[in-house]
């Protein structure tokens, strides 16, 4: 059974390969945060297999929890720039859903 | 180590490494190495080494990604190619760099090979704390018995050493504003409308439980990987999730920068204080043992690892800090004010 | 081909260390150069973390640990990865991002000094 | 045990791979965004049962605590993922992102 999920950990290496691509060649930097979200998420599941390889798991899930937390900051970080940012264009969130009140 | 995923995440990080040099685009930039960063935690975990993943997981991916973010999101995301020199320029780098490869690569030929259990470096001091250390502090993560005992001393410069790196971002970065003596302070409401309900709400569910599992990380290290270090970076990350998704002033409502560096100094002075309480009571400086004389009931095996759990908070607090004041000055180009 | 098995992660390091110093030598931009130091130091830092594995090793947590009878298991040290490297390279990091946390503010420095953040530009408006 | 195991994360790697097609393959950033978001959702929930499966040998405290702990990752992703989507997506329309729209002349 260690050596499937061996296999398994192989597999999703090489689709993050391919996330990667996106992630590097992506046509813009919109695509390079999406990309990287999809490889941590890949990376989430990956510690807990690497987890049952070592036959350990009680002692990996800490870390897998604080990755998904960390990546869902740091995509939320990444994805407020595009919001507030000076050099694009004015519609933003202060336009849409300005309250006048408050 | 498992050295099928060993060759194939070595080579993905490569492959980020080349990418976040080559890019030409500030932003992209940070988030492949964002990419890089969780890509080098995969590769700690399979190794073995777990607090340096966990470490790494919150420290490498999670805070300096967002501090790059910051960093440009203040000034600019464009980068301009050099306007004379560029061949020299390149040449030059690339033959240090060469020149500094074949002197390592001479070097590593001494090197003893890869997961060798012999190696010289896991022969003459490891072995006594990886048998010791359950007899020694009953703390069965010999991390953090490396770390908070026997290593003590190591451990407190390095929480000053951040402490310092504080300090240091305060007095390059921070601006005052000087303003009349007798003005009120504008009275504050959650300012709506720039961000959005859903990313607000989801944030508002997960910020007590980030808390919650940081305290879980601090206090649980000793049977698990987690620590001081890991734990006051999972908490200074959620008030930046706050900060990134209400805005700052939320944030200095809750924890004012006199508090922040207030609560930077307690923690080392948490530290500092534990060993000068043993110091006090006729041991060496940090050696916990004899805490047994004030502590109820515990032996003097208990009382290190009780002494360990002292130090342990005192890091988490300075570190949690320190982190916070460092993304703030960044975030806001020193005016603390808005930012990111 | 045992030595190729053995030491091919050394020369990986070596390449990310090559990396990160050209990065830091050729590149024109401050924030580049903030990244290039930033991949020197995990090359260095993955070096030492590598001089702790051991082959048929598991993590450096005792299993089974709790309780008072643990304490009179015999344990061997050849069964637990080498712990020492891994606290030396915990700490090593948490500074790490002390001392990126103040490479960024002096970037930020000189943004709002000099309006730009490149070497060549800095150089012109400082002659 | 085992066959269960086997065949859920085989699907969870299937819908792992049918994601990253779609990331690779789309034409424009919405609907990468939309392979993204729900293939990875899905996906890494199936690929965490089973893990759970397999380290449950027997009942007691420890295992069920284990069990709780990994779902918990599970429920977080599942809070988690679908909002940083939507952050993304927010952030790619304020941004300008075009999305793509069919040629004319490949219309007739």
């Amino acid at each position: 059974m260690d050596s499937f999920f061996i296999g398994i950990g192989v597999a999703l290496c090489f689709l993050m390969l391919l996330t990667l691509h996106r992630a590097i060649h992506g046509p813009t930097a919109i695509d390079r945060i999406m990309g990287v979200n999809v490889v941590g998420t890949k990376t989430t599941i990956l510690l807990v297999i690497i987890g049952t390889i070592y036959h350990r798991v009680d002692m990996f899930v800490d870390i897998a929890l604080a990755y998904a937390l960390l990546n869902f900051i740091v995509t939320i970080a990444a994805s407020r720039y595009f919001q507030h940012h000076k050099n694009l264009s004015p519609r933003g969130y202060g336009y849409r859903f300005r309250r006048e009140d408050d | 180590m498992i050295w099928q995923l060993d060759i194939s995440v070595l080579s993905l990080i490569v492959l980020c490494a080349f990418a976040t040099i080559m890019v030409k685009d500030l932003l992209s930039a940070a988030i492949i190495f964002g990419a890089y960063s969780f890509l080098m935690c995969l590769l700690w975990t399979e190794m073995g080494a777990v607090d340096v993943a966990f470490t790494e997981a919150s420290v490498g991916a999670g805070v300096s990604t967002i501090l790059f973010i910051a960093a440009a999101y203040q000034t600019t995301r464009i980068v301009k190619p050099r306007k004379s020199g560029r061949i020299l320029a390149k040449i030059l780098g690339l033959a240090a760099a060469i020149v500094m490869g074949l002197v390592l690569l001479a070097a590593e030929t001494n090197f003893p090979g890869f997961a060798d259990p012999g190696s010289p470096a896991s022969r003459h001091l490891s072995p006594y704390y990886i048998t010791h250390t359950l007899s020694d502090t009953a703390v069965p993560n010999m991390v953090t018995s490396v770390l908070a005992d026997y290593r003590g001393f190591d451990t407190m410069f390095e929480t000053a050493v951040i402490f310092a790196a504080g300090l240091a971002v305060i007095a390059i970065l921070r601006r005052f504003k000087h303003t009349g003596r007798c003005e009120l302070p504008e009275t504050y409401s959650i300012s709506a409308g720039y961000q959005d309900t859903i990313i607000r709400f989801i944030s508002r569910q997960l910020v007590p439980f980030m808390q919650l599992f940081a305290l879980y990380v601090v206090a649980h290290g000793h049977h698990s990987p987690g620590g001081g270090f890991q734990g006051g970076v999972i908490l200074g990350a959620s008030f930046i999730l706050l900060a990134i998704s209400y805005d700052l002033k939320l944030v200095m409502n809750r924890l004012n920068e006199k508090w922040n560096i207030l609560l930077g100094n307690i923690g080392v002075l948490i530290y500092a204080s534990i060993g000068f309480i043993c110091l006090l009571m006729g041991a060496n400086f940090l050696d916990y043992s004899v805490l047994s004389k004030i502590l109820p009931a515990t032996d003097p095996v208990m009382a290190r690892s009780h002494g360990m759990l002292g130090i342990e908070i005192g890091v988490a607090i300075a570190v949690m800090a320190i982190v916070v004041t460092i993304y703030l000055n960044l975030a806001s180009h020193g005016k603390l004010d808005k930012g990111l | 081909m045992e030595y190729l098995v053995s030491h091919y992660n050394y020369w990986i390091y070596i390449l990310l260390m090559m990396v990160g110093l050209y990065a830091m030598l050729a590149k024109n931009n401050l924030v580049k150069k903030v990244i290039g130091m930033s991949i020197f130091q995990t090359a260095i830092i993955v070096f030492y973390v590598s001089t702790g594995a051991k082959r048929e090793a598991t993590i450096p947590i005792i299993a089974h640990g709790h309780g008072h009878d643990a304490a009179h298991a015999v344990i061997d040290a050849a069964h637990y990865a080498n712990p020492l490297p891994h606290v030396l390279m915990l700490t090593a990091i948490v500074v790490s991002v002390g001392t990126l946390g103040v490479a960024l503010a002096l970037c930020l420095g000189i943004y709002r000094r000099y309006n730009t953040l490149e070497e060549d530009e800095i150089q012109e408006q400082l002659q | 045990m085992d066959i269960v195991v086997i065949m859920l994360t085989v699907a969870g790697v299937f819908l792992f791979f049918a994601t990253t097609v779609g990331i690779l393959r789309f034409p424009d950033f919405y609907s990468r965004m939309h392979a993204a978001g729900k293939g990875d959702t899905l996906s890494s929930l199936l690929m965490l049962l089973p893990l759970v499966l397999y380290n449950f040998h027997e009942l007691n405290l420890a295992n069920l605590l284990l069990a709780m702990k990994i779902l918990l990752i599970g429920v977080f992703i599942f809070m988690a993922s679908p909002t940083a989507t939507h952050a993304i997506v927010d952030a790619g329309f304020e941004a300008g992102a075009k999305p793509w729209v069919k040629k004319p002349e490949e219309e007739a």
